[in-house]
């Protein structure tokens, strides 16, 4: 995760410190000022980069850029000083200033690729670029901080929310403004943008600090992060086309939560969980209106998803059966047997290889939206002004959905059934000869998981209008259990921000559509080697994969210790 | 990491835009007209096809044929006050790619018209997205009945108003079919099919024919798209001794069928609908497809005139890739689209007003397409129903009979 | 090792014995051809300490494997309160007997606190849905178990250190935790496998008071253990296997002066070292 | 009687085929414990190793003489793929927790089959056709063409005659390689205790890389034996060829190399019996038999054998993979 640059040797940085502070100060300050400048004189490309004094897309990126890198030098040393006690500027700074390097070699190289030469690239652009150098240089001559311990910083509870309340406001923004670029420079300006901010406020221990306020005002974070979720629809202005993926997005998500509670909990490998979702969609399908629907019965919705759900964790308990006597590689094999024993079931019950159940190959169609108390979800609502289409209807009913799924996930996982799955995890004969009912417990979790991805696939089954088998690939169950590891085993949050990346880049990066799954499987192997642990990982999965890492094990330990006194830790 | 692969990523463009700086020259612009010509508003003709993937070919060649329309149309001045645009989405030849290309297209409240889409599957996902924008679909190529009679065979009922087709549909490919077969000898015929809609559905009406001519189906056997091997399935139609083999699916499937039925000693021709109608299906079924027949839909575009006609416009146009199976198809399709929008678009303050209107209109469309004619039935199905049977002589199809079906 | 000249007057005295609470009768554990335990009787008292020696690959930690349901013996009952518990471990802790384990084997990535309430896991009941409700009956049995795991780190002297992970302690701490986790099944009689292997004397002697301290709570206590003067402190009786058979069954004094025993050690010591824990 | 001959000989060929390519799982597997989930795309990329080097060599060619070159270019191309995953992918995870190689095997397999539909045709200085749609596979006089039919009703194609003396070598070939080379010797001994065996001075890195290529190897041969039987090859040919394969080295017995002949051969076979007979049975019963539920069968039978013998038929290395 580092960057590449090797660190400068302490005599160098010490002979030249005094350079350091006004370097920076003069790069950030140069930055900002570049994106009040023209940077082509095309006014074409890259939403109309050529006006000075009028900053769009990438000339805004680059003075955000500068904008923190001036927080950061002016925190170092100067009137925000007090702030730089806390945090480690000087960090901070040399990943900003290395990630707004790169962030200007990508807009000058966009603006050649987009006007045709470099010579289109206006002194503005080159500005952000001297500008994006100086501070790097600078931050390199800039000493580190002894920092004080975040646990001991405590802001007045006000300030903590507001700060709780801003980076939630900065989110749902940056959401709505990223979702509403056709370019796909911009995108990725935007999105390169996102991450040399969060690196560099990672660097300067800001998340450390914000991990900690988190702990504090849990449940305003989780009412902050949920009124965000609910107002974003109100950002698209009407279109449906983002929440259409949106809707994708969620589905995938508290599909990829479930499966969560398999893998990153219990610790059992499962790749066939994409039929769990798959049977809860048939069973929606099957007892919908739809013409070609073959069961009868057609109770209220709400009866549908509690049958689709139950079909989908008794399947659950059938493949948590073997679990008995397999384990580990084996039973991942088991579970990809039976995802694809579902699959090919599916595909064959169509009347003419047993009976007709799901249609076979075609799937059923023409599946009509959900109507709950007279709300029909195919049809347009206007609230405060703002017309809500059809996939923000079921929008808000998924993001009710996966608030229930995250709710039972951390649940279960702070009781004593989370206990007994991680101690299954650990070491499950010990486990067992503590009294855990590990027998049990596993078949817990897949039944379990399998419920709620079954509930997740009735309410799929009417916002897709169809079901097909094809839907139900081994891939798709490849793709949520790398939403998974992506994110990191375990976590809600890792969870949701891998189905986000995952389902989320390739439409809008359809240019690379192409290369999607060739860049997926590269991902994969990459992960496993380099970060196998997730972006965000929980802690003692982090320690699972680095073994021998002694001094995360040491940080880890000092996390947990927050009051623990020396001597009790001896 | 990811940073780290970004500065490589960075690092090959930037030595990229070298090599681009040295022919780029300043104000060199990639952008189209933007104002111009002033008063005139604009409406837009969406394509949802699979643009990247397998069927590439096909979906670009319905891409361009549309946007030749487009483009002549614009050129006459077809429709006074108004320029129209083309606005392309790739489908991938998937449902759900296709259902966010359609919440895409009806989300633009220029888009009035949307040919497409390639598959039918995909064409079930399409169809409810755009009918609740109320924009019109012509599609060039989707055959599956439900389409435009919906699910139940027996009393037909249209889904969606806004749904049209230029080709024809499988309740009259499979029948030519069987009148074929039947009358050139072949009274004794084994069915195969991928029990997909298509494959399914041509099946099921080429036997409901077949067997009311007289006909015998001595096996009715169904193969996984997903295989590739059907020594299981030629074993179980070979002892049944059938004359021919008539298979519902398509190219991919059936090159490989007949190649294995015949190095497996079921020496009878493979017949099948118009997903085998392409080059690909000789070239899998190698040297003993000779003799092998297909049904497709239309006259050869390039035995009319209109056809040749439309075939050296596309060529002089300077279109890169074919105008493929479906070119005309399109082309007319996009026409009728125009057509409507000639009336439609009179008196409409914007596009997005005149879409309920521009259904209505082309309901009543009626002209000379280059496929033939080109009006609608009821259901939003062509009135035509030219077809013709192919060949395979001499490693290449040729057209055996044209006709037109009842 | 072989020294066994220890003094064995002052132990605390052990209250009267109470009920039988552990009577194996003619255990036979066969693999294969091999017999690990043959014909061995053994009974644990109420508020006793019971001590199983024998040189490496007597095969100690067989025979107490068979006692704690690991193991399904060949032949022979093992009674629990007078009856024959299935042999499932979960059972046999469930029924009120819990064990260690020679190699340590904590939730590493666990913290302490956390080790402990897995051993609340067989005397708690909160299903899923109770637990996703938080209903009463989940928050009433949460916080028992909380209090009582930090009682038990408490009472093994690691009360400070709840929050640590399992796998960070120091070894001698580790093996606390062990025994605080069993304690946290509410045993009647718990079974420790070697519980000061690799201590030096003062953590050895800490372990010892640990162990009365146990004793004085009314449980039974088995303990295998090398270290024969340890053995003979602590225990009210010992048990000394030599190659699955039992050379003696009786008090420290009888067993340390049975000159059998020491020839047994001898004999033995080049063996290796015994690994089957489980 | 004839059905049941013809049935034979469909389910020998096919035993015949899974047998090849469950050797390669079961080798690597009794060295170090890994299902090398990728390997059924090693099988892909032979068969198309084998048509780029008709491709470049022979185009339009139909003589025997060619197929044995055709063949040491699939072994080449599969070889070169086996090792260098072995060395980019999994080596650095050997003492990873067992999530990572099994999650990295899925992103092998993905990216492998992706490349090859996406770059065939774009290989430089090649002229090759598109990977994205299937490809006809070259047809080689003497073992392709009309089959033969020794008893009236039964016919024998000349490529199931090739895929079955194909794996009768390769097995006599690597019974002798493993029990009478040093190399082979060596590959037991780390199989039996890779630290003795480190101890005792055997490579055990070359070792493991010695095993992937002979799994490869094999794979590779079994590739274009498919491609002349089916006469058109496609990226996606591995996965379910590769699924069905590990099916019969678990049922021989993993890490058994015998096992894996036998369980190809016996799954085989099932499959063929499976998809005459089952159809054959009274409705219901008989809906749920012929050739659309024979997957569905084989993976069952994958799932009973792990459940209830998952040291398979003739033991295997590791009883309980627990």
């Amino acid at each position: 995760m580092k960057l590449a640059l090797p660190n400068l040797p302490e005599e160098t940085r010490a002979a030249h410190a005094a350079k350091g502070w006004p370097l920076a100060l003069a790069g950030s300050a140069l930055l900002l000022v570049s994106g009040l400048l023209s940077w082509s004189y095309d006014p074409n490309i890259l939403g109309n980069i050529s006006v000075a004094f009028w900053p769009a897309s990438l000339q805004l990126f680059a003075m955000i850029l500068g904008a923190l890198g001036l927080v950061m030098v002016l925190a170092h040393k100067g009137p925000l000083a007090r702030l730089g006690g806390w945090f480690d500027t000087a960090l901070g700074l040399r990943a900003l200033g290395t990630g707004s390097v790169v962030f200007a070699v990508f807009a000058v190289v966009a603006i050649a690729y987009e006007a045709g030469g470099l010579v289109n690239v206006n002194p503005g652009g080159w500005l952000a670029l001297v500008g994006a150098v100086l501070m790097t240089l600078g931050a390199r001559f800039l000493p580190q901080r002894h920092l004080q311990n975040f646990a001991k910083a405590k802001a007045s509870p006000v300030v903590e929310i507001l700060v709780i309340v801003a980076l939630m406001a900065a989110v749902l923004f940056g959401a709505a403004y990223v979702l509403g670029r056709e370019d796909p420079w911009i995108f990725v300006g935007f999105l390169l943008m996102t991450g040399v901010l969060v690196m560099a406020m990672a660097r300067a221990g800001f998340f450390t600090w914000f991990g900690h306020v988190a702990q504090r005002n849990r449940k305003v974070l989780t009412l902050a992060a949920f009124v965000v979720a609910f107002l974003f629809p109100f950002t698209q202005d009407g279109s449906d086309a983002n929440m259409s993926i949106a809707t994708q997005v969620i589905i995938f998500a508290a599909t990829a939560i479930g499966l969560n509670i398999v893998v990153g909990l219990a610790g059992l490998l499962d790749l066939g969980y994409i039929a769990f979702l798959g049977s809860g969609a048939y069973v929606a399908a099957m007892m919908s209106n739809a013409a070609s629907a073959t069961i009868g019965w057609k109770p209220p919705f709400l009866v549908v998803m509690l049958v689709g759900a139950t079909v989908a964790a008794t399947l659950g308990l059938i493949i948590g059966t073997p679990t008995l006597r397999v384990s580990g590689d084996y039973l991942a094999i088991v579970t990809l047997a039976f995802g694809e024993i579902f699959r090919l079931s599916m595909f064959n019950l169509d009347g003419n290889n047993g009976p007709n159940l799901t249609n076979g190959p075609n799937g059923i169609p023409g599946i009509p939206d959900l109507n709950l108390f007279g709300f029909d979800f195919g049809k347009p609502h206007t609230i405060a002004g703002v017309e809500l289409g059809r996939f923000s209807n079921y929008y808000f009913i998924l993001l009710l959905l996966i608030g229930f799924i995250i709710l039972v996930f951390t649940r279960l996982n702070n009781s004593r059934i989370g206990r007994g799955w991680v101690a299954i995890r650990e070491d499950e004969r010990a486990a067992e000869a503590m009294g855990v009912n590990t027998f049990a417990l596993k078949l817990l979790a897949f039944a379990g998981g399998a419920f709620l991805a079954g509930l997740a696939g009735t309410i799929k089954a009417h916002q897709d209008t169809a079901t097909s088998p094809d839907q139900y690939v081994f891939l798709e169950s490849a793709f949520l259990l790398a939403a998974v590891v992506l994110g990191g085993m375990g976590t809600v949050a890792g969870v949701l921000i891998g189905a986000t990346i995952l389902k989320l880049l390739p439409e809008k990066l359809r240019f690379f559509s192409e290369y999607r799954l060739l860049l997926f499987g590269l991902l994969l192997i990459l992960m496993m080697r380099v970060r196998p642990e997730g972006l965000i990982a929980s802690k003692r999965r982090q320690l699972e994969f680095h073994e021998d890492d002694e001094k995360l094990a040491q940080e880890i330990q000092a996390d947990h210790l927050l009051d623990v006194t020396p001597e009790a830790a001896r | 990491m990811p940073k780290r692969s970004v500065v490589s990523v960075g690092a090959t463009l930037l030595v990229a835009s070298m090599a681009l700086s040295a022919c780029g020259s300043r104000g060199e612009t990639g952008a189209t007209t933007s104002g111009g010509e002033g008063a005139t508003k604009v409406a837009k003709i969406g394509v949802i096809a699979p643009l990247s993937g397998d069927l590439a070919v096909l979906g670009l060649g319905i891409k361009n044929s549309v946007d030749l329309a487009i483009k002549q149309a614009n050129e006459s001045k077809a429709i006074p006050g108004w320029t129209l645009e083309l606005a392309a989405e790739d489908d991938q030849a998937t449902p759900d790619v296709g259902k966010n290309a359609a919440t895409k297209l009806s989300g633009d409240k220029e888009v009035i018209g949307v040919v497409g889409t390639l598959n039918s599957s995909v064409a079930l996902q399409v169809q409810p997205v755009l009918a609740s924008a109320s924009i019109v679909q012509v599609s060039p190529a989707n055959t599956g009945v439900s389409l435009t009679k919906g699910e139940d065979a027996a009393s037909p009922k249209r889904p969606y108003a806004t749904y049209f087709r230029t080709c024809t549909n499988d309740a009259v490919q499979g029948p030519f079919a069987a009148r074929y077969l039947y009358e050139a000898g072949f009274t004794e015929v084994a069915t195969v099919h991928d029990k997909k809609a298509y494959g399914q559905g041509l099946v099921a009406a080429f036997t409901e024919e077949f067997e009311k001519l007289g006909g015998k189906i001595v096996a009715a056997e169904t193969i996984n798209p997903d295989e590739d091997k059907y020594d299981a399935v030629v074993s179980a139609i070979k002892p049944k001794a059938p004359k021919a083999v008539y298979y519902g699916g398509e190219y991919p499937n059936a090159g490989p069928l007949s190649q294995q039925m015949k190095s497996q000693g079921l020496n009878v021709p493979l017949m099948g609908g118009d997903g085998i109608f392409d080059g690909k299906f000789i070239e899998l079924a190698g040297a003993t497809a000779e003799g092998d027949m297909s049904t497709s839909v239309g006259a050869p575009t390039d035995s009319t005139e209109a056809g040749k006609g439309f075939l050296e416009q596309y060529t002089a146009a300077g279109y890169t890739d074919p105008a493929a199976a479906y070119g005309g198809y399109s082309y007319d399709a996009a026409n009728a689209i125009i057509n409507a929008l000639k009336v439609s678009l009179k008196a409409a303050a914007s596009a997005e007003a005149a879409r309920a209107a521009t259904v209505t209109e082309l309901g009543k469309v009626s002209f000379d397409g280059v496929t033939g004619k080109v009006a609608f039935d009821e259901f939003g199905d062509t009135t035509t129903k030219v077809l013709t049977v192919y060949k395979v002589v001499g490693a290449e199809w040729k057209a055996e009979k044209s006709d037109t079906f009842e | 090792m072989t020294v066994i000249d220890t003094n064995t007057q002052d132990r605390p005295s052990a209250g009267p014995p109470g009920a039988t609470v552990l009577e194996a009768e003619k255990v036979v554990m066969r693999f294969g051809g091999l017999v690990a335990v043959n014909n061995v009787d053994f009974t644990v008292h109420e508020g006793e300490i019971v001590g199983l020696i024998g040189p490496n690959g007597a095969g100690k930690t067989t025979f107490f494997n068979c006692l704690t349901g690991m193991y399904k013996p060949t032949s022979g009952t093992v009674k629990f309160y007078g009856k024959v518990l299935p042999p499932k471990p979960r059972a046999v802790v469930k029924a009120g007997m819990a064990r260690t384990f020679q190699n340590i084997r904590l939730f590493g990535n666990m913290t302490a606190l956390e080790n402990v309430m897995v051993g609340r896991y067989c005397r708690t009941s909160s299903g899923a849905i109770t637990s996703v409700l938080h209903g009463p009956k989940f928050r009433r049995e949460e916080r028992e178990s909380r209090e009582r795991a930090q009682e038990l780190l408490d009472f093994v002297g690691l009360g400070k250190s709840s929050e640590l992970l399992a796998r960070n302690m120091p070894y001698g701490d580790q093996r606390r935790l062990e025994i605080a986790r069993a304690l946290a099944t509410d045993p009647k009689l718990i079974l420790l496998d070697e519980p000061t292997a690799g201590m030096n004397p003062l953590e050895t002697q800490q372990a010892m008071d640990l162990i009365f301290r146990i004793r004085d709570q009314g449980l039974a206590v088995v303990v295998i253990e090398h270290d024969m003067r340890f053995i003979f402190q602590l225990c009210d009786r010992v048990l000394c296997l030599v190659r699955g058979e039992a050379l003696i069954w009786g008090t420290p004094g009888e067993v340390q002066s049975d000159p059998r025993v020491v020839e047994a050690y001898i004999g033995g010591s080049d063996d290796d070292d015994e690994d089957e824990d489980v | 009687m004839e059905i049941f001959l013809q049935q034979l000989v469909n389910g020998l060929t096919l035993g015949s085929l899974y047998a090849l390519i469950a050797v390669g799982y079961t080798v690597v597997y009794g060295i170090v414990q890994l299902i090398n989930f990728a390997h059924g795309e090693v099988f892909m990329i032979g068969a198309f190793g084998a048509l780029a080097t008709y491709l470049l060599l022979f185009q339009g060619q139909t003589a025997l003489w060619i197929l044995p070159i055709m063949m040491i270019g699939a072994i080449f191309a599969s070889v070169g793929t086996a090792v260098l995953m072995e060395r980019v992918a999994y080596r650095p995870l050997r003492n990873a927790p067992r999530l990572a190689p099994l999650i990295t095997a899925i992103g092998i397999s993905v990216f492998l089959q992706e490349f090859v539909r996406l770059f065939f045709d774009k290989i430089p200085g090649t002229d090759f056709p598109s990977a994205k749609a299937k490809i006809p596979f070259p047809q080689i006089d003497v073992v392709t063409g009309p089959a033969f039919s020794p008893i009236e009703g039964v016919t024998i194609q000349r490529a199931a005659v090739f895929t079955v003396a194909m794996m009768l070598l390769c097995a006599i070939g690597l019974w002798y390689f493993v029990n009478r080379t040093k190399l082979g010797r060596g590959m037991q001994a780390v199989s039996q205790d890779p630290d003795t065996a480190r101890l005792m001075g055997i490579n055990v890195d070359r070792i493991i890389v010695v095993a992937f290529a002979v799994g490869a190897a094999l794979a590779a041969i079994a590739g274009v034996a498919q491609g002349l039987q089916i006469t058109n090859i496609n990226f996606k040919m591995g996965f379910i060829a590769g699924l069905k394969a590990f099916t019969a080295a678990v049922l021989g017995g993993i890490g058994n190399i015998q096992g894996a002949v036998v369980g190809g051969l016996v799954l085989g076979m099932a499959e063929a019996m499976i998809t005459q007979y089952t159809g054959m049975l009274p409705d219901p019963l008989g809906q749920f038999g012929g050739s659309s539920w024979k997957d569905v069968w084989a993976f069952a039978l994958l799932i009973v054998v792990l459940v209830f013998r998952p040291q398979g038929l003739l033991g295997a290395k590791v009883v309980d993979r627990a």
